[in-house]
Order: C-alpha cells, then structure tokens, then sequence
C-alpha cells in the first residue's frame, strides 16, 4: 500500500535535515496531535488541548530555536543553504496534523525573517530575543502585526500602495520609537504572543519607502493590548485578536533593517509567507490522501471496495495528482529561495509574484479537492469523525489569509505582464 | 432587504396566500433569526429551537400540507410546490439548518399525504402530530448510505448500497431492525422516522414509518458535524422495533424516486434561499469596503466586481432552475415529458446544479471577503458550512450521476 | 432522431404552427445538411449556401418576423421569442454557422421590425428584401469591438470600446464613415449591416442601417477563422457612406440593450440546438464503442458513463433556462421585473452560462471519443470549432461581467 | 519586458546542451515556421509548406540522429544521463512553434527508445537503423503502431488489459516474424513513414506479457499499405491515417527486446509519450504568452491598454500560473526520467502512473486555458491571424491521445490507491 512518502519530492534537494526532523515531526504529530484534534474545535478560546502539543513541539522539541545562531542557542537554519527546503518538510509534516498549529508554529518565525536571515542579520536583536525563545521548554509566539481595520490586504499590495495606507505610526523620540496604532487578525495575537514585529509608517500617507518601518514590540511593553481571540470557521489552534499599541515605547535600534530594508526585506517575509502556505496545503492534503485511502478501502459499492468504482477512482486521481503537484511545486519554491545565486533575491519581485502564484494555485486547488473529497464521502464528509470537513474548513483559511486569491491575481500579472495601474 | 425581486422567477400563479407567507415568514426570519443571532451564534436550545418552535408551530409549517379534514391547513396537492419554493427560500434564507429540516419532516410528510401516493389511515393517524400539537415536530429520513466493511453479506443492496434496515411482517405488525443508522437529520428528537428497509424476500426497498418512542429505537450520543446546527444528529439503531402494518408508506423505487423528487425540490429552495443571505452579505461588503486605499469602493474595483458579477449570476440562473422545477411539479402535462418519466432526474439534475453551485459561489464570497469571510461574527461562513453539509447529505456526485446515465443512454449495470 | 422529447422544457404555449416548423426544419435538417456532409464536409459553395437558400427562400425564414401587410408571415411580436428558439434548435442542430447567421439577421431585422422599436418606413421600405426576394438576404451587425492602438483619441468610446464608426447628419441623409470593421458575420455577402455608429455629439449609440451595395463600401478580404464556415467574413470599411435618415434604426442605449437581448435569446437556442447534436453523437458512441475489451458497451463503464452523464446534465438544464428566457421575452408580465429592468441581464446571464456550458460539454465529449472526436469525418471537431467562435463572438465574459455587476450592485464607473 | 525564458526551470538540472539547442531550435522556429504557420491547415495533405520546415530541422539540423550513439552518426542522448531533460527542451522549442511538428518529429525517436536507450540498447538494430536516419539531410519519419480500430487506447491500458486484445500479429516463421494486422491514427503514418515499430501479439488473446512483441518493420517492406491522411481539427503537420501489415516479413531480430522485456520496455515509451506531451503542452503555452502579450498591450480599453483592466488581468495571471507550473511539473518528469537511481526506473509504474498524472494535469489545464484566452480576445479569439485558436485546436488533440483523460485518471488512481479492477 502506498504511503505520503510515495508523493514526489526532488531527491536531489532534501535538506540534510530533512529526513531526521521530519520523523521526529511525524511521530509528534501522531501521538501528540492526531488522536486529540478532534476536540480542538471545541478548544479555540482556551487551548488546553491544544498547548501541551504546542510546548512539546516548540519547547521541549525545541523547533522554536530553529532559524536562530548556533551560539545562541538556536540551530542556525537561517543562515544555513536550505532554510527554506527545511521550513517546507516541517511545516508539511505539523500541517498534515493540524494546519492551525503549523500557522501558529510557523508564524513564529514570520518576524523573526528579518533578524535572523542571510544577509541581513542583525546580530544585535538575535542576541536581545534569543532568550526568549531558546531558554524555556514552553512554546513561545511571535508574531506579524500587518493588517489593519482599515482596507485589509492592502498593506501587503506593496508595489502599488507602498505603505500608505499604514496607519500605525512609529515616531522618534531621542532614542526610542513610540509606536501608536491598532491592528488586527495577526496570527498568533489573541493573548498568546510575546513579539510583535510591526509594520507602521514613520511618515503616514507617504509613498516614500523608507518611511515604512518593521519595528519590533516585546508583547509586555506598556500600551501594547491584546483583545481575546475571534471564534473563526477553522484552525482553532491559531489565535487572532485585536491589538492596540498607545503610545509604546521600545528602544531605536528594535527597528529590522532600517530605511528602505525594512520595505525591501519585508518581501522576503511575503516570500516565505507563500512557502508556509504552500506547505500547509500540501501536509494538509497529504492527510488528505490518508484519510480516502482508509475510507475508500473499507467503504463498499456494489459489493466492492469503493475505490474500485471507475468514476470514484477518477475524483482520487484527480486529488493525488494535485498533491503530487502542490508538493513538487512547493518543493521547487523552496529550493528558489535557498538559492539566490540561481533564481534571484528572495525579495525580488519576481520571487514574490512567484510565490503568490504557487500559493494561489495550491489554494484553489486544496479547497476545490477537500469539496470533492467530502462529496464523494457523502453524509461522512461532513462528520467530525473523520478529519476531512476540518481540513476542508482550515484550507479555506489559508486561501484567504495573505490578500487572497486576487491580490496573487494582480502581483501575478503585474510581473508578467509589467502592468502599471493594477 | 430580501432578494425577491433582483432575482427573476415566474410568479404568474403565485396565489396571494403565497405572497402572505412569504412576508410572515421574512418577518419570523428577522425577529426570531437574524436579530438574535450576533449574540447567540450557533446556540441550539437558545437561538434554534425556539425560533423552530415558532415556525412549525405558531406560523403553522408542520400544518401545511395535511388535509384540511384532518386539521391541516390542505395543501396536499401538487400545486403546493410552488409555495413550498417560496416557504422554503424564505426559511432557507434565515437558516440553513432549520430549512433542512423543514425540508426533509415535509418531504417524509409528503409520501403519505400527498395524491401521488396517498395512505388515508396512516394520515389521519400522524396527523395529530402535525395538526393538533404545540410543540414542533420533526420528521427524518433513513435512506442507504456508506458502512464500513462489505456490506453484502449482511445487508440487501439498493442501487449498489446497503439498505439500512430490513424488515418482517408479523401478522398485523411490522417487525424492523437496522443498526446505527444515520438519519439524514435529527436522529437525537425527531419524532417520527421514515426508514428505508429491506422487506422480507424483496428487492426492492420499502419505506416505513418508525415514531421516535417506538420500544427498540435506541438514539446514540449526538455527534459533531460541520455544518446544521439545527439538526441534532445521531447514529439509531431499530432493535425488533414493531409497528402497525399500515405504517408501511410505500414500496417500490417508484415512490421512492417520486419523494426524492420532492425533496430535492425542497432542497434546491432552501439552498436558493441561503444564497440570498450570501448576496446581501456581498452586498453590504461591497457597498461599504474600501480597497486599494480611501475612496475607492470594493463594487468599483473591476476585479472584486467581476467575482461579484459571478455571484449574482449564479443565484439568479439557480433561481430560474428552481422555478423550472416547481413548473414541472405543478403543471407537468406543460412539459414534454416521455411517458413513464417521473420528476426524478430533472429535480436530481437541477439540485445538483445548485448545491454545486452554492458551494462555489459562497467559496468566491469567502475570498472577497478575506478574514471576514472565515469570522464567525459575519455569518457568512455558517452558511458555507451548512451548504455544504446539505450537498453532501444528496449522495455523492460521482454516484448520482450512474441514475442520469440510464436516463441519458439507457446504461443498464450502472 | 432529435432530442425534442429526452430534454424537457415546457411547451404550453406552443403552437401547432411551432410544431409544424420543427417537422420541417427537422426535414430540412436531413435532407440539406446531414446527409450531404459526409461527402461535402464543410464546402461553402456546394453544401452551406444551397442549404442556406432551402432554408431561408423555400422555408421562409426570412420572412418570419416580418409584418403581413409587408407580406411576411406576421410574427413580430414579442411572443415570437418561443417560435424563434424552436426553429433555432433545429437550425442550429443542422449547422452552427448557418444557425449562426440566422440568429444575426432575424436580431439585425427584429431591431426595427418589433414593437419595441417598429419603425415603419424603414420596415416597408426593406420588406421586399427578405419577402419578395428568391435570393437569400443575410444581415449583419457591425458592433464596439477592440482594435489595436489606443483609440481614445480616433472614436468616440461606448462602455470602454470605441464605437466601430461615426455619423454624421447631412440633410435627409446619413453620412456614415469608419475603417477596417469586423462584422460579426458574413462580411463578403450580407446585404445589410446594422452599423453601431458615434452619431455627432451625442455619447449614446446609433444603429444605422447600410445596405451591402452602398456606393464608398469596401469589403475586404476573406478572413480565414477557426469555425462558421457559413459565415463569410471580413472587415468592410465605410467611407461616408451615405444613406437615407430614416435608416437610422435606433439612438440610445435602452434599444441596444433590446436588440442584444433578443441576440442572445437567438444565440442561446442555436447553442442548445448544437448540443443536440453532440448528444446523439456520443450516445451513438456510447451504444456501440467497447471499451477494456470485447462486451463491454463504453456507456456502461461507470467512468465514461459519468462523463457521459454530464453531458446530458448540462444540455437538459441549458434548455430549461432557454425556455426559461424564453417565457421571460413572451411574457414579462409574469416576472417579477423591477420597473425599469429589460431582459438584458438575464439574457445575457444566460447566454453566457449556455454557450460556456457548451465549450465545456463538447470539450468532454471530444475526450470521451479520442481520435475521433478530433477526426473531422465524426463531425464532432466542427460543432466544437463552431461553437467556440460564436461564444467569442458575445464579447469576453470578463468584461460582459461588469454589466452584471451593474445590474447586482449598481456600480457605477465600471 | 518579460519573455518566455522568464519562465521557471529548475536551473540545477539543465543539461550541458540544453541552452545550445535551445537556441537553435528557437532561431528555426522564428524564421521557419512561425512566419508561415497560419497556412499550415491548408496544407495538412499535401505539406509543400511544411516539409522544408522538417527538412531543415530533422535532416540539415540534423536532430532527428540525436538518441543514436555516436559513432553511429547520432549524438548518443540516448545513453547520457540527460536523454528526458535535453528531449523536454527541445520538444518544447519546436512545440512553440507548431505542436504538429513537434508531434512528428518526437515521434519519430518513439520507436527508437526501445533500442537506443540504456540499458536496453540494441546495438544491432541501431547499426542497421541508424544511417537511414543519420545519412541524410532530409527528414526521415518513423511511427509506432499501436492503436487499432477496436478499442482504441486499451492496448495502452497495460496494467488491466496485458496486451490481450490486440489483433495485430506476429508469427515466427524460421528466421522472419511474418507481422499482420491493421493499425490506424499512428503519428507519422499517412504516407510518411520510413520505419514502423509494431505493437502486436505472439499469441492473440493472451494475458501472458511475455507474448506483447514490439516489431520493427521499415516501411519499404512488401506488405506494407500506408492509407492517406486523416483531415482533423489541428496538427496538420501531423499525418495520420491506417496501415496495414499484411504478411510482412522482418528478420527475428527486428523484435526489440525479446519476450517480456518488450512489455517492460514499452512501459518507458509510455513515460516519454507523457514526457513529450507535456513538453507540447508548455512550448505552446509559452508561445500563448507571447501572444497574449503582444495582444493586451495593444488593445485598449476605457483609454488604457487592456492589460491594466483588473478583471482581465486576473485572467492572464491564471494563465501564466499555470504555465508556471506546467513548466516545472514537465522538468520535473524529465529529471525523473534520467535519474532512475533517485526516483526508480523509468518503465516502472510508479513513473508511468505519474507521468499520466502530470500529462493530463497539463492538457486539462492548457484546453482550460487557452478557450479562456480565445474568449478574452473576443471575435480575435477565433481568427487565424491572432494564432491563438491554431494552439488551442493542436493543444485538444495532446489531451485526447494516449488514451485520453479517463486512461490517465484509471492509471494514477490505480497506482496510488492499489485499485485491481479499473
């Protein structure tokens, strides 16, 4: 019988870690998320099912640590040749068990992009947050605060509104930044993060790049408010609230890169944003593929297995052959981004409306399959029992975080088609 | 604002009780639904059960179609089907789940009550149940679905799946057992059953039906679904349940295809209904949100409009469809029907189309919407959920559509 | 056999006069088109234009919607729109392209000959045309379409296109110039184009009439396209053409919108008649292809059956919303119209849903056959190729969409 | 401006002389073909106009030598590590040009894999076939038979059918097969074939794989009927039409892998088929981006180029999305191809069964396509003039070959899911 390991992936690009982390992943998964995920629905406010898989995962696991320097304490996959490919597998595998916590999970690196990768790290704000989250055995959140109530989206359609329509406000004040602004739905908001990375103005309605800032914001710093969680459709294990920041406080030098970087890196964050997504689709749907081969086994038609029913067999097909290509593509992107020299900066407009393109492919695709799938599984589609209307309803997410589909839409054709106004 | 009147259908017999009905039941829809649905959300005995109390009861729904001699309000006919769409949009609009229900408790009503099959003493019998009670009640249907295992040894098969229960006839009784079934609703308090069963040395399935407080019927623990809260739902298992003989409703897949037509006549209304609600939620976004910066209107932004365009545009040819399928209904001998034909594939064909398409255009509603789309708060994604659930309780696509094949191309071993 | 009976739609209201058209289209069909395509394939001198001259002169088509007293046969009323989809089934069964210049030419005529625009003068003074004439008189439209070039600056836009020509009053004539337009059929042999022209200063368009003999006419060469071949195409320049006045058939907006509607009613049945005919084919290929060896009929395979069964699907629910639109053209009345709305948006709704349906039907059906469905002796490739042209022919759904979001949610600037 | 080389390709995997041929293949196809192809329909029986189009590739370019060895007069493709990924190239360039021509000349290395390729190459039969194709500068055709009247494709459903309805026969008689049978719709059949390879039975009804037997017969031999052309949809560089094998006689050693091995091997010719659709499939949808292009630049609309109309652009991104990921997905396949030590060997069922699934994803999307980019183009859409309707009649026929969509479907669902009976 066949397993998810029998889905493509480039042989020749596996990370050196690849094997070795995706086991312990899986095993993970398996004992510590599976037989439990059921009831997370359930769980989306107070997350006592879902924080012991977390502190095991990001704590004990320590897969938190990763993208941090080996001295301090981390792994050192951000300057390592094969970030990406390693993020991809692990993000797989926490997907395939529950796309939530891998969203949660992974989006504690979002931020952290901008400090700890090749070539602009800053080993200055390394050393000031590796502490946080490469002493303790408990899972630790960070998190991207970009979007506000105001337009959404628009403040990731850089290329076009570039920041200014940001209305969170960063002013300097001798040697600090105090921050003002309210944000919504960041991944890992909700009560649970201890570092916000901001995305505000330093001049607001500019279209002047180096008036847009990233500045980092510990979640205890005085004026900074989390709201509690919002009840959503799915991925009950990641939190989205409300933040405000009053008149926050935090020293200059938390700003990213500064001038210009800020916005310039700030693609690379985009970049590696449609790499989780992709990942998430792709474990999701490798769950998928368990989930009908088990069902499509035991059911029965006409006396035979179900699967053995040529118009049944053709909608598995259908579904196996886009997990075969959500993950080979998933896995080329990965590799794109672990090589600059090859396919261009990760913050190359090219990378990044590549990215959106991917992404919105394995989102259209991922939502129209679990449809499929939960049709051709009838009455049992929808029952929590069997896993599939969860991924259904955690996918849907995943295609509408990010701008959705549109926004890969315009950035798409806004490369290819060198469009100016769109 | 409803959508009566964007949308296009032919209302040249729409009779003035059913405009009457109607607004009665926008008016339950907004006092009992949508004003109280911020604060409750999803809450079954809070929101759902008294805003079912209500419909079946005080706007009299569970009255509808009995005859007026056994306290009903005599809608028995055919004709009805036209004011069933219209009912049905109407509840479906309010809520998906209440409207499933709805659908399902008239359409096991129907094959007893309606001319097409009409059992007089089992009528005047249930009757009181509908007619005479204040307090709702709800039907549910057991109809062939997926077990694990192989089900041949165990079970005689209709069309490839397993009847769910078989039955015996002893003397004046009918004797049923079947274990854990899943009733297409309310397996935890509907009140009466219409169980699809094997009878004795046929092959062809009979319907009866099975009272909730039958000695035998055991209930299992509600289970979790996805979507319609308002159904309560679980596995029952019928251990040598035993009822009159003439609660045999009918045998034969005549019948059975003639109250499948029905019911997905009824489910295309409640899923046309619902879509109404996801059109004024569109609506209100694109009225109101701005994108690309101040000033600019999402419903002028010529990429969000033309998703939008597709939105509308599917809901209103859905709406033609229904109202297509209701004219066949209420005036066959206008449709160039073949002789021997029943409603069974165009009602088959037209419900597919829509919950189909109601799965798209609420997925493309979802995606304008961003973050607003998956919040509980905008109630948008509760109308996906339970769409969707109501499209997967039809059978699957991939199956359904070997019973449009014999009818197409006379396939004879689908 | 045609599929008049295997996909319903309501016939109520049809004629016994409907019913003898069909028998002879029908006839026409066979005799005409079918069995000489084998031999002729799609040869335009000595298959397409002879069945065009049975089908026109001898049948009388073209004289079907004119007034009597113009010695036509008098159907120039609105409930013409059921009589017109019933031939156009036939016609379009028989051939695509021919279907094709029929639908133009009845809307080219319809467009100053119904009541919503009769103009008299016009109307007597072209008659003998179409009802005197034993040549055939095909007629085209010269509609907004893109040309290469921003052509802001060259004509006037109408709804972002620019306006093919421009108008110009001089005394009781017309002065009609513009370059390189592409008609939407028949370029090298229509006898009249209704020319869609910017009509000095005024921003609204105006339908003019020009007769194919105009003197400052030029038509170019034959364009060489992907189907129709009945429709002899090319560009034609105007240059000042010059015509009487009262060839001006309409000015406005609200007329175009009408004469578009009834275009796409037109369209619609000839689509819906092509399908017919993608049907026999593959449920000929059905009934005798095996398929995994010997025995084994490709309509019992559950895969190809379930293909097989979409089609049908489509086809059945793309003629009940014909007819659907077709009760709305007959008798508006009936519909719950808002004041003010005409039939364009759902005709154009459902337009669209039938010849998109229609690519994707026929797309399925050429995978079903393999070699065959591409091999030009199965005749399969043609209804393909033909009806994809007449699809594109309707404007890009992309941009028709913003009419639609007009209409749904009053968006303004699109 | 973007081009089509702006197009993903895993760029570790090019072969050493992919960007060398690349050229050349483009240079042939801007100068011979693209300036003469919108009257190729007409010329689809008699090819006045195509010939010299396929001289100058195949004969003065020589391409048509590529898989035999070296000292054969070939370029020995067929024994580098690089066969699939160099054939992808250049199936690619010419595709973009005109698919038909691409079809012919692909074909003609088809039968070719059976003796050309390691670890199967038959050194014998290429000696004797090699000069008809290498001493030459004129185009030289070869074909595989299979298809037959009954059935169509099912000699292609191997894993179900076994060769066992195949009428086509192979009777040994002392030292000569004598081959009888009726094939039709072979590519490169019509009149231009020069060599034959036979898809036909020692033991007509046998499930026994040892009696499936790939025969070469040269078309000169007596017995051999090629009937003419078929007139289809598109393609006209494409001949097809029937032949017949009536008591032909070919030495013993024309049967090119022995038994069971010939059924092994034709597995491989499988994959290629798929390979090669897939190279089709992204020539012409490269070449639909240079169109696309060209056209929404020009064309205006509300005052500005079309391009800029959101709604439309959305549009073009979905296109080049999926030219995107054909683009990779066909790489990726070629790579699979030439490294059976990392992804297992090439006739296997894995790589047949994935091969059917990235093939009939790349047809459904380009047929998908390019009837949106013919809508997108209005009236344009259906003129030859615009080229765009020309691909999208040839791109139909790729999805219907080789079995079609439902062949690809049975197969993909067959491998992953262990079905026995589709």
């Amino acid at each position: 019988m066949r397993s998810i390991d029998d889905f493509t992936r480039p042989r020749e690009f596996l990370s050196p870690i690849d094997d070795y982390f995706g086991k312990i992943v899986r095993q993970w998964a398996d004992k510590e998320v599976i037989p439990y995920r059921q009831r997370y629905d359930e769980d989306w406010k107070e997350h006592r099912l879902i924080e012991p898989a977390f502190d095991k995962l990001m704590g004990e696991l320590g897969l938190q640590r990763v993208l941090f320097p080996e001295d301090l304490g981390g792994w050192g996959l951000g300057h390592s040749h094969y970030t990406a490919s390693a993020s991809f597998r692990l993000m797989e595998e926490v997907a395939r068990a529950d796309s939530g916590i891998a969203v949660a999970f992974g989006v504690t690196f979002w931020p952290l992009i901008m400090i700890c990768n090749e070539p602009h790290l800053n080993r200055r704000l390394c050393e000031e947050f590796a502490p946080l989250f490469c002493n303790t055995d408990k899972a630790v959140f960070a998190a991207n605060a970009m979007t506000e109530p105001q337009g959404g989206a628009d403040i990731e359609n850089m290329d076009v509104i570039k920041g200014s329509t940001i209305e969170t406000t960063a002013v300097l004040d001798g040697d600090e930044w105090i921050v003002n602004g309210h944000k919504l739905w960041p991944t890992n908001s909700g009560g649970v993060c201890s570092l916000f990375g901001v995305v505000c103005t330093t001049n607001p309605g500019s279209k002047d790049l180096n008036d847009f800032a990233f500045i980092f914001v510990p979640a205890d710093k005085p004026g900074v408010t989390q709201g509690g969680p919002y009840q959503k459709a799915g991925m009950a294990a990641d939190k989205n609230g409300d933040v405000w920041f009053d008149h926050v406080r935090v020293p200059k030098h938390y700003r990213a890169c500064g001038p210009g970087d800020d916005y310039k890196y700030f693609k690379e964050v985009i970049s590696f944003g449609n790499l989780g997504s992709i990942a998430f689709v792709s474990g999701v749907m490798l769950n998928v593929f368990e989930i009908l081969q088990d069902y499509f086994n035991k059911s029965y038609f006409q006396g035979q297995p179900l699967k053995e029913h040529d118009a049944v067999a053709a909608v598995l097909a259908d579904i196996v052959k886009d997990v075969e290509i959500i993950r080979i593509i998933g896995n080329q992107y990965a590799r794109m981004l672990d090589r600059p020299d090859l396919y261009g900066f990760r913050w190359s407009d090219e990378i990044v409306a590549k990215g959106r393109a991917y992404k919105y492919f394995a989102c259209d695709r991922a939502v129209e399959n679990l449809g499929r799938a939960m049709n051709l599984m009838e009455s049992r589609g929808s029952d929590r029992a069997c896993d599939i209307e969860k991924h259904w309803r955690d996918i849907k997410i995943v295609q509408l975080w990010m701008g959705g589909k549109q926004l890969c839409q315009v950035e798409t054709a806004r490369w290819y088609f060198d469009c100016k106004t769109l | 604002m409803d959508r009566f009147n964007l949308f296009p259908f032919p209302n040249d017999s729409t009779e003035y009780s059913d405009l009457l009905l109607v607004q009665t039941l926008h008016r339950w829809a907004e006092t009992e639904v949508f004003s109280k649905r911020l604060e409750l959300r999803e809450d079954y005995e809070k929101l759902l059960m008294p805003a079912m109390q209500k419909l079946f009861v005080d706007v009299e729904l569970q009255k509808m179609i009995w005859p007026e001699d056994c306290g009903g309000i005599g809608l028995n006919k055919r004709e009805v089907a036209r004011t069933l769409a219209m009912a049905l949009e109407q509840i479906g609009r309010a809520d998906c789940g209440i409207g499933y229900i709805s659908a399902v408790t008239l359409t096991l009503c129907s094959s007893f009550v309606f001319d097409y099959n009409f059992k007089e003493e089992l009528c005047r019998r249930s009757a009181p149940l509908f007619c005479r009670a204040d307090h709702i009640t709800i039907g549910s249907l057991v109809l062939p679905s997926f077990k694990e295992g192989d089900p041949s040894e165990k079970a005689p098969v209709f069309r490839g799946k397993p009847l769910p229960a078989r039955a015996r006839r002893d003397g004046d009784k009918l004797v049923i057992s079947g274990e854990k079934m899943r009733p297409l609703n309310s397996g935890c308090d509907a009140l009466l059953f219409g169980v699809l069963c094997a009878l004795e040395d046929s092959d062809e399935p009979a319907l009866i039906l099975v009272p909730g407080d039958s000695p035998g019927l055991i209930r299992g623990e509600p289970i979790i679904k996805t979507g319609l809260t308002a159904s309560k739902n679980t596995d029952i298992t019928l251990a040598d349940v035993s009822v009159p003989a003439g609660n045999l409703i009918f045998h034969g897949e005549d019948c059975l295809r003639r109250m499948l037509s029905w019911f997905y006549l009824n489910i295309s209304a409640v899923t046309v209904g619902s879509l109404f609600t996801v059109f004024e939620i569109i609506k209100e976004w694109g009225d109101t949100r701005v994108i690309k910066g101040k000033g600019n209107l999402f419903k002028e932004n010529p990429l969000t409009a033309s998703v939008m365009a597709e939105i509308g545009h599917e809901i209103m040819l859905s709406r033609l469809l229904l109202y297509q399928l209701v004219a066949m209904f209420s005036r066959p001998e206008d449709f160039n029907h073949r002789e021997g034909d029943d409603l069974y594939v165009p009602a088959l064909s037209i419900v597919s189309h829509i919950t189909q398409n109601a799965e798209k255009t609420i997925n493309q509603t979802m995606e304008l919407m961003g973050s607003a789309g998956y919040a509980t708060e905008w109630n948008l994604e509760r109308y996906w959920r339970d769409l969707k659930t109501i499209q997967v309780h039809l059978g699957s696509w991939e199956l359904n559509k070997m019973a449009l094949s014999r009818y197409f191309y006379e396939s004879q071993s689908l």
